[in-house]
């Protein structure tokens, strides 16, 4: 059995109000996660709930305004972010030192990285190309990995690709009898890839600690209607859907599949129902509305967060410009452990007409 | 139902310049309305246009049976498309990016490249899309494929480096009886430079045969695609010190035309290929020892070669300019080959 | 709507009888597909099982004794004949003019090829690796490919690769509105590969007119217990079993899934369950009693039948031996349409020092 | 539950000779008792054994969590074993043949190979399984694949010719912290004349260095694999006419030992590559480049090649020997190389 989600082993400090927002438990009782009562989360997963929330949403409207002005692409800015991703992420069992849960973000919305202890500056660094973490510039995008942190990131094809590489590490922590579990955020038409099956199949399979969320986002051209809980029937895994719910049944939900994931029951596959666009933050303000009228949070501490959370967006997109840009060597970052990446001769001295090679014998006796 | 031509399939019509990509949408357009088994499959190319716009109102003329969108199955469709081509038709697969044509890898090259060897018959089949980096695209839409494929004997390989090679090459490829990998370069697609009216008529270029980009005497340059552009911006410095360069644009990878080669190189012996796609394991070695094999005693000096650093493509500005090869390596590597 | 199945377009001739075999209509009433009773089959398509089942069961001796005494691999003889596959592929429309059905037969058992018109010498050429027919040296083994005669054959991966194949060809019938469907035998674990599921996809997704057959044979220690019926539902595709069924109820159910495909309504997908050891002929003597008893065929007439399927196959097997091997050059295939394939200078003459290229200009003037 | 080690890991602790598939079964046995982050995956390896036998008796020592039959999906695994290898495993995926690891070419050239490049750390994981011709196993169960990895910086490929190499690389890539290809020719896995006394000790042999199989002074051949006893077999025809071959046996193909290669081209002046994979893109070409870059001025001759022929692999025999490259091939392009 697993750990109570919301245990974080470690926590960023909300800077605002000097404390820690992760590294909390649910101090509130377990309500049923397929109740349709909302039961009251408790209080430190609901400051951490709105910190997030609020951090999304000025995240949001920082890179809309960061892009309009030239300094992050246009195409990176244009995404849809999703508040339930973050609520979603946030219960697992989120930690800092490569012992918590992994979580695939997904391309759609920084909110899963955000819960996983990405803190807003590192979002917008990655989607400026700067070159002050190890990957920014070389792959950016939405999508970094800490392992560390238990972000697996990835800006690659949408063929299914993450959810076998999670159901890998899954696959690991079920070999170590670890208290751990993985989330991968997949959209819609990527269930039509090989690779997606291969990587449930296998996930079913061994009963991985797994949970796969799909993101059923815009249609594509391309998307069949897919039906996803047909799929999930197919592989004998568990089905849930996550409609316009409130925070605290998306909680529980999460947090009970994390429950069967971890104890041995298998994966389960989450479908994200798309909300209307006009509803993108109308669940986190009844959320936070909810809080306070229940008394779990005052409107003071609420006034404290939202403004802890502006705080810090406003200084990453503030620093984001005095941030240097990467240096070239930085294209070189070794792709092999033990190699020093090889410069093509023309960036450096060209060869001399008859290169000498060295004397001394490179082979080994034998 | 036929619809009118949209402008970017009509410019020839119209007598003015096209673009490279417009160069694409006019061969499909017209191969589509020359020959009724041709049909294309890909991610979005109806109703949205495809990612790149290049079949922008082919839905509207050719209908939901020849401008089929397809699950996210690069695999799987490609073939499906191989199915098809069994049953004589003569499909053109767009992959979004070229990069997504990794999970159709194992079909290409163990069921279609092998098709008529097996005694299967032909499969005439075209697979094309965007290729190459200078975009921003990062490592998984910015790649260059050719080499995943030079090495499956049953595959040709087409990289056009101009509107009107595009068209023709293209044309070339769907009336091919051969399976193709076409690649466009995303820098060529839009490039003003490259804008160029093109022949009237239904001109075709035929496969395997290189092209000599610019007539020079003291260095040969074998490349193709967008570094055809890099290559003569460097003749061009060059030739200010009186260095007259020779430039062979291959046009078509696979089969190879060595012949070309081999007499320019005759010509000017000292050989340089420049290539966009990573080093270790790029076309050059292929070409270098074919050099060896049948024009050793004619070469001056080493054979060399400008490409893009062993790693993936990176998402910077700054580190993919420094990842891809330049003009200035252009030079430095030619300037060295001529005071060999 | 499907012209009837049986309806082939030519037909080969039963040696011992001198009359065509295939070519046939079904001359009985149709039955219901799904109805437990037998209702009889057409007197020629009774022969043409009767023969086909003849032909298999003596080629499946003949391949063992091959096999014994050196002439074929005997991995090679290492194989399940399911006299049920024969059945199958007779119920759809076999043409020899590349007008028919197309069937991919899998690698199980020759069944499905002869009833496309193959003959045993063919199916033992290619085990025997001769040289006699373009492919029979160079890709050999249970499988091989003539588009005219509709056999799709293709001796590679279990990756389900055939199901994209022939969901291609299908979608091709469909576009030019043919009376034309295509069958595709696949074997059980193949439906764990990413491949099966994007052919799978892409053919309930346009409604290509497949049929597809996953032979539920020796369970590997690879092979989860897929539920395929769960997966036919997950693409919305129609599904049926076969048992220990009689053949007529085996013809009726793949005939009304062929109606059923070339009239727009979608693949089928159809689990074939394995018989015991014992049973491997029990159906088809059962079927061979069931129609003298009907009076449909006279004992003479059947023991005609027997006795051509054994003249032909004792004819093919004695023939293999006589038959030339490849020639060397026949390995020199070209893979090009449009290139002499080259041989390597160390097969030819060396080269001359300084190889002298044609001094004419390869390059077009553009 | 620890049972005894069944006889084909044991032949080297039994002082016994081990073949080629014992010494990969030995250092697969020794390094997940050595590790037990070591774990497998694959095809039927666990109560099966293998289809080559290669893991026979492993389940019952290490327990179905350490030896995991797979379901048939080569991509998935892989990318499963790339997750358990972020998480601190020590994967090694068998395919069981190498032909099956083109449905995971995606996974392998795009996550796998960029990871330490995206920041993403390390990815410690050996694909492994069975390579090569002349089994009568036709054109998908023959193949080799270095060329499908070769153009992918951040992999690595391995290529042993005898079971000693075998036993010391195999240790060497699963020690290592990247990812790794691991070729095994199935014409060596029981090869009689292969078989060898191992050294008793934990030995590993580095990744990267090439090995001097034969000394010689007039031609060097530079191969691997199979063709490394070839070549030998041609050295000793030459030998009976004075001609003394120096054989380099490359063992890694990425990254390449060029430098083994120049210091012995500058000894003979003389360069013939020996592959067994087919010959346009195959490795030749590389090495041929690397050679104009650093040693040109030694050539004494054309670098030259001997390869399969330019098609999938053959299914009878008599094709299949004609297809392959030949001892009496190896001679004949040596002595040409020679008196040229
Ligand atoms: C393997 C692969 N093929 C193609 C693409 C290009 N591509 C990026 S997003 C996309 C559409 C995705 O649709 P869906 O999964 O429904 O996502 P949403 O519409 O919700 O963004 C495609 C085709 C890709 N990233 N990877
Ligand atoms: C892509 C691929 N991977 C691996 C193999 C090797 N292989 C051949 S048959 C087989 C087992 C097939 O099991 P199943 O589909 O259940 O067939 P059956 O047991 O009924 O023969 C495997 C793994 C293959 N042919 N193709
Ligand atoms: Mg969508
Ligand atoms: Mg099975």
């Amino acid at each position: 059995m697993g750990t109570p989600p919301g245990d974080a082993v470690n926590g960023a400090e909300i800077p605002g109000l000097g404390r820690r927002v992760t590294g909390l438990v649910i101090s509130g009782p377990a309500g049923s996660p397929r109740g349709r009562s909302v039961t009251p989360l408790g209080g430190r997963v609901a400051e951490d709930l709105l910190y997030l929330g609020f951090q999304g949403r000025f995240l949001e409207a920082s890179v809309r305004n960061l892009a309009g002005s030239g300094l992050l692409d246009t195409g990176l800015s244009d995404f849809g972010i999703d508040v339930r991703t973050t609520v979603i992420a946030r219960a697992m069992r989120c930690g800092q030192d490569g012992r918590g849960d992994l979580c695939h973000p997904g391309l759609r919305s920084p909110g899963p990285a955000l819960a996983f202890g990405a803190t807003p500056l590192e979002v917008l660094r990655h989607l400026a190309r700067k070159g002050t973490t190890p990957a920014s510039a070389r792959t950016g995008g939405w999508s970094w990995t800490d392992v560390r942190r238990g972000v697996m990131g990835w800006g690659g094809a949408r063929g299914g690709m993450m959810t076998q590489v999670l159901a890998g590490a899954a696959l690991a922590f079920k070999q170590r009898g670890e208290d751990r579990a993985a989330l991968v955020f997949e959209t819609r038409a990527t269930l039509q890839a090989g690779g997606w099956h291969e990587g449930m199949n296998l996930a079913g399979a061994v009963r991985a600690p797994l949970i796969v969320v799909v993101e059923d986002g815009l249609p594509s051209d391309s998307s069949e209607e897919t039906d996803v809980e047909a799929v999930a029937a197919s592989y004998g895994v568990a089905f849930e859907r996550v409609a316009e719910d409130a925070h605290e049944r998306v909680f529980r939900m999460v947090a009970s599949a994390r429950r069967r994931a971890v104890s041995g029951e298998g994966p389960t596959v989450i479908v994200l129902v798309p909300l209307a666009e006009e509803d993108s933050w109308a669940l986190h303000d009844d959320f936070a509305a909810r809080v306070v009228a229940r008394g779990d949070v005052t409107q003071s501490v609420l006034d404290d967060i939202e403004s802890a959370a502006a705080t810090a967006v406003d200084h990453a997109s503030g620093r984001l410009n005095k941030e240097p840009g990467p240096s070239a060597r930085d294209a070189l970052a070794p792709v092999l452990t033990d190699a020093v990446p090889v410069v093509p001769w023309t960036r450096r001295d060209p060869p001399s007409p008859a290169p000498p090679p060295s004397t001394q014998r490179a082979v080994d006796a034998d | 139902m036929p619809t009118e031509a949209p402008p970017h399939v009509n410019r020839t019509r119209a007598g003015e310049a096209a673009t490279f990509l417009e160069a694409i949408s006019e061969a499909l357009w017209e191969e589509m309305e020359r020959d009724e088994r041709v049909f294309l499959m890909g991610e979005d190319i109806g109703a949205y246009g495809g990612a790149f716009k290049v079949t922008r109102g082919f839905l509207d003329r050719f209908g939901p049976s020849r401008v089929i969108d397809t699950p996210i199955s690069e695999g799987g469709f490609t073939g499906a498309a191989a199915g098809a081509a069994h049953m004589g038709l003569r499909p053109v697969v767009e992959m979004q990016f070229m990069d997504f044509v990794s999970p159709a890898y194992d079909v290409l090259t163990n069921y279609i490249a092998t098709s008529l060897y097996r005694g299967a018959g032909p499969i005439p089949l075209v697979v094309r899309g965007p290729v190459g980096g200078g975009n921003r695209g990062g490592p998984f839409h910015s790649q260059n494929v050719e080499m995943a494929f030079f090495h499956t004997p049953g595959l040709k390989i087409v990289y056009p480096s101009n509107p009107r090679d595009a068209k023709g090459l293209l044309k070339s490829s769907i009336r091919d009886d051969d399976p193709v990998i076409f690649e466009e370069h995303k820098g060529l697609y839009r490039a003003p430079h490259c804008r160029e009216v093109l022949p009237p008529d239904d001109y075709v270029i035929p496969l395997g045969r290189a092209r000599t980009a610019l007539e020079g005497e003291h260095l040969t340059i074998v490349t193709y695609g967008l570094m055809v552009h890099r290559s003569l911006d460097a003749a061009a410095e060059l030739a200010r010190d009186g260095i007259r360069v020779e430039i062979i644009d291959l046009r078509t990878l696979l089969p190879l035309d060595e012949e070309a080669v081999a007499v320019s190189l005759r010509k000017t012996g000292k050989l340089l290929i420049v290539h966009e796609d990573t080093r270790t394991g790029g076309i050059a070695g292929e070409i270098a020892i074919r050099m060896n094999e049948r024009a050793f005693e004619w070469l001056d000096g080493p054979i060399l070669r400008v490409t893009a650093i062993d790693s993936p493509v990176p998402f910077s500005g700054e580190l993919e300019d420094y990842f891809l090869p330049s003009v200035q390596d252009v030079v430095t590597a030619a300037r060295y080959l001529v005071e060999y």
